[in-house]
């Protein structure tokens, strides 16, 4: 029997197995103990490890990185969450300046074992500072390990092999995956960083979709089969190491490739992907999606234009494959469900 | 008090009433999904808002946060403009751009309001030096709450702006809550005008909520502002009725005790000012805002969505 | 006659004219008005247009540039300084969440004309802290321009041209640059964003220099001449926008490519640069050269390694180019002098 | 007073004189560029770093600044991986990554110092936290400048300490400068003690640079927080003698009075201790530490660079 559950119950019970394994995780952050707990993910977490290991903030997005990275310093492990990625812009220093370099900078005599969650906004008039994604911004730092995982199974086992890393892990948790639910086994097991999935196989393009863009794809892929299109998706969960090589083996194949960025383009992960390819001789059709180069607009006639989508990407695969033909646009609408993850990987 | 004079028992008691019962109409519309867009209510909270801008001067400006119908309208803001941009329409104040988080309004001088706490803390002490470098006597009043008293750059825009004497006054909504989380679990000590009158500017508590006194505070810190003398702070001790976002009550997340907002809906300063006015039934000036208000929300039904071309204007200013 | 200016000559003989002719503009950070006067680039403005015009700020990176914000929505058109450009790191939230977006999320109602110069440093030892030039986090953001002039001609044009902007610019100087000398025109006179420059023709293979790599992949050109092999060297001068056409109309004459950025290369400059060529179907032979993906060592002998240089540059040109033969390293030095800009352009 | 017994005069002014030799000594060969780093030198200031560190136990542990030679040698740290960091030899106490301005020896307490000012403030008190949580009874002292106090991380840290009632001291070395700008430049009131105290913590400004009482301040706060009833401040008003950064001294730059420094180096600790102990010639215990001190240079001289290797190593723990 499959067992199913959501991306947050997920991420729920990622931290409470190694909180209870291991003494030294702490969580940290704005309104990880309040009644919404952070859209669920924390629930009852404070009732069970109590006020010392389960601790809200105040306001105070630099320090309190700072606060973290000293913690770690101290040997614990602390796991501190932003409920908008948005927020993080305010901790880059510590991150950035701190964090990311400790390792490094005092010839290995310390690590900073700290696990940063951060949320991503979506629609709903969440408007141009409860929107941002800013994980290109961090990819461009050594030091630091980005993952952005799709699924309930990877919520979970990347959380967890977050925790057991001995350097800071970014997390990026993208708010409608909160709807996502999927396998995910009751043990404790680990994703490993730095490995991507194929979601789905096929022959005619290579779609690379970051965090919630892996479902539009997977969504895309559905509508392209209708226009006798195959196409592959590919979920990278890690930015940072970026598994190149996956992509690099299912462009070989496809010989086109679409990577939807969930974040600007402009020196984004996409730009990454595709210039790794050029390096490496690989010739292909190639397209970025993501982000119009505008602040996010908070009206949603113009939010619909800001952001790829399922049929947008389907409609940008079909004129790039069939450019002699006229623009298509798939109109039958999928049934969510359909794309929804199930497992087990 | 001698400012309770009739006429500005009127003056406030249409703005109270003009300001709740907008914000009403926005709770009441909500569900209707017609306003895609998080609203942070002021309910309960006006009298900060009015209290303050109604101590302004038309050249004064206000800069406060994504919680900033309140203070948008009492300092005269276009409401049809209000309404129109929690609909997302192009007539709207930032052209459906920015939401209910982002009002602006710089005719009436609402220079901005902002979702990312405490930003436009430094921002309203910059634009401080901007009216003192031009020798102009205008003050601008910084709102936020009690949450933005943590952030760092609650810190460094009152260093600064006591060190250059800048002509601002803080304004400290404080509710008592950022979102979930009680004040006096992110301090040690309830003692913030202690605090601000540590980096060198004068700083008031006032407690109840009552206007008249809110009114008259402000007043007196701004003719000494105006003089020249540097900044000023005050803590307003004031209560959200409704939930942090959203157009609901929230007793049900047990956060915090009904009587605790009770008490303060009890003494409504809407109520309070009503009964000084020995109102009864529907007054005129009333049936005059309701129309007003109607007439906003007709507008903002009425409106254009911005056309698809307006998602790559404004990005640069020629 | 030439008229020869060094580099901080130039930014300073730009801020003087100014701050003569626009009464708004002021000078705001961090030594601005103390003895050393940012490497000498704000010399004497104090003493000549007084301490409210230029003036020393505490040290408060993020309040500071929201001072200047809201000093510029007041009608002042503030020049802000940051010694290091790491510093920016601690403004980020001001910059991006506040800067970049203003005239978009008011919807036109307001502008932000603030100018954010910043110096990145480089050798003797800085270390992880004082060396990085994180352009490439700004340049994913939209709502932002970026420059980063290499020549004394460019840095006084560029300065003008962005305090004139009436949008928030960003000005990056690396230190090295601050010993070019150059023409340099007595009137004012500005350099539009978004045009690179070729600094020397070639046909062989197409160097795009970031800031001081600029003047490393002249020296580049020069050895490769050595070897035969003529490079044609393009200095972007912006980042953003950045100027793809002239890079593109190089890269088809040339056939190759090497973008040398000074900035870690992950979601890089180059990465921009390459991706956006190969989605314009630019076939080309394409490689990165970059900061080495750590924090940046103090000790000089692994200093060295960690940048590019022109050796390294003409090294990996020549064995691009000539994958036949054996690895070549320039041997002789050249006279730094032949490598700076006269100008005129 | 009654600490100023024989053995700890003796042990105060063997530190101090280890570190101001280990100091010029440092600007002695500085001109010859076989230190290819920036050098913030502590003469002048040592006797913060010793008399604090001097009331510490070894279980105790500090954070600090890019000005962190004194509180490395005070607290203990190793002299010789020291200035084989300088050196940027493999040898160094960072392998040469770090330089002057990352020291580090956890073996003797010493957790980091850095170039971003006030980023070691936060950290500091998050291991507080960490200590407090694993039930320890060790204290964090952070000594930061008076320029990091300008910092929103000072705030937040100060805010979070006293709200946990953490095990931290905050040390700000105050020689009233941040490179060349005054902090009454930066601030309206000289005030630092009472705004600490505000945020709920006891504060103490030490004045003259007396190493006894700065000694006898540290223990009494550190028994206090000890006790669990959480940090406290100290603002030690202290002296730079040279320039900020560099081996010279800087009087021609003009930003300070000559006078300023010179009556510090009048009323140097380390002559007034000297005389305190009677020392005439060179005593054996200095001779002794010359002899360190020659050491440590050769063997930073001697020792050798990281390979190339390295240059890849250390960006991620295993
Ligand atoms: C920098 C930052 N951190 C966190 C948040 C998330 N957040 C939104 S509102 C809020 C509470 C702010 O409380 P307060 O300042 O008291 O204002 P109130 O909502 O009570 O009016 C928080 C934490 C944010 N918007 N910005
Ligand atoms: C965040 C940050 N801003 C600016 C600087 C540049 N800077 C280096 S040292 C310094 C002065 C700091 O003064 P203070 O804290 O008093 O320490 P001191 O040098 O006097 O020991 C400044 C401004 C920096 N390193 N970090
Ligand atoms: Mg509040
Ligand atoms: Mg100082």
């Amino acid at each position: 029997m499959e067992r199913i559950l959501s991306y947050p119950e997920a991420i729920r019970e990622a931290l409470d197995q190694e909180m209870t394994s291991d003494g030294s995780v702490i969580l940290m952050g704005q309104g990880v103990d309040d009644p919404k707990a952070i859209l669920g993910s924390t629930r009852g977490l404070k009732e069970k490890f109590g006020p010392v290991r389960v601790f809200d903030t105040p306001l105070a997005e630099d320090g309190m990185a700072g606060v973290a990275i000293g913690a770690a310093l101290a040997g614990l492990r602390p796991v501190q969450t932003h409920i908008r990625m948005d927020f993080v812009l305010l901790a880059m220093n510590q991150i950035v300046n701190m964090a990311a370099k400790m390792h490094y900078m005092y010839g290995g005599e310390v690590f900073c074992p700290i696990v940063i969650r951060s949320l991503i906004g979506k629609s709903w008039g969440q408007g141009p500072q409860h929107s941002q994604s800013i994980y290109p911004l961090l990819m461009n730092i050594p030091g630091l390990r980005i993952v952005a995982p799709t699924t309930a199974y990877d919520a979970k086992g990347c959380l967890i092999h977050a925790i057991r890393d001995n350097n800071p892990v970014m997390i990026i948790e993208h708010r409608h995956l909160y709807y996502q639910k999927g396998h995910v086994p009751e043990d404790s097991y680990t994703v490993p960083f730095g490995k991507g999935r194929t979601l789905s196989e096929g022959r005619d393009i290579t779609l690379v979709g970051i965090s919630q863009m892996a479902i539009e794809c997977l969504r895309a892929h559905q509508y392209l089969q209708d226009a006798g299109i195959s196409a592959e998706v590919i979920d990278p969960v890690c930015l940072s190491p970026l598994d190149t090589d996956l992509i690099a083996a299912s462009v070989l194949k496809t010989g086109n490739l679409i990577v939807v960025d969930n974040a600007w383009m402009t020196c984004g992960a996409g730009a990454e992907i595709i210039a790794t390819l050029a390096e490496r001789k690989i010739q292909a059709n190639v397209h970025r999606m993501g982000f119009s180069p505008v602040p996010c607009p908070t009206t949603p006639t113009l939010e619909e234009h800001f952001y790829p989508d399922a049929k947008k990407i389907a409609s940008q695969v079909f004129s790039m494959l069939r450019p002699e033909r006229a623009a298509w646009i798939p109109s039958r609408e999928l049934d969510i469900e359909e794309v929804e993850f199930k497992g087990p990987f | 008090m001698s400012m309770e004079n009739p006429e500005l028992i009127e003056r406030f008691y249409k703005s109270l009433y003009r300001i709740r019962r907008t914000e009403e109409e926005i709770a009441r519309i909500y569900p209707t999904d017609r306003i895609k867009s998080p609203v942070h209510l002021s309910i309960g909270q006006e009298a900060v808002s009015i209290g303050v801008c109604e101590a302004l001067r038309p050249d004064d400006v206000v800069f406060g946060t994504y919680r900033g119908h309140a203070m948008y309208l009492a300092k005269g803001g276009d409401l049809k403009k209000m309404i129109a941009e929690l609909y997302g329409k192009v007539t709207g104040c930032a052209r459906g751009k920015g939401g209910s988080m982002h009002m602006i309004d710089i005719e009436h001088g609402v220079m901005g309001t902002s979702a990312i706490v405490g930003t436009t803390i430094p921002i309203s002490a910059g634009y401080a030096y901007g009216l003192k470098y031009r020798g102009e006597d205008s003050v601008v009043v910084s709102f936020f709450g009690d949450g933005a008293v943590d952030e760092g750059a609650f810190h460094e825009a009152l260093n600064f702006a006591a060190l250059k004497k800048l002509p601002v006054l803080f304004v400290c909504e404080n509710n008592f809550y950022a979102i979930h989380s009680h004040h006096m679990d992110r301090r040690h000590s309830d003692n913030l005008c202690e605090r601000a009158e540590k980096y060198g500017m004068p700083s008031e508590r006032i407690e109840g909520g009552d206007i008249f006194r809110i009114y008259e505070s402000t007043r007196k810190h701004c003719e000494r502002i105006r003089r020249g003398e540097g900044p000023a702070f005050l803590e307003i001790v004031t209560c959200r009725w409704r939930e942090h976002v959203g157009p609901n009550d929230d007793f049900h997340l047990g956060y915090r005790k009904k009587e605790e907002v009770e008490c303060w809906i009890e003494n409504d300063e809407l109520k309070r000012l009503r009964e000084m006015l020995n109102l009864n039934g529907q007054d005129p000036m009333e049936a005059e805002i309701e129309d007003e208000i109607r007439a906003a929300f007709d507008f903002a039904e009425s409106s254009l969505f911005p056309g698809k071309s307006e998602l790559h204007e404004h990005l640069f200013k020629e």
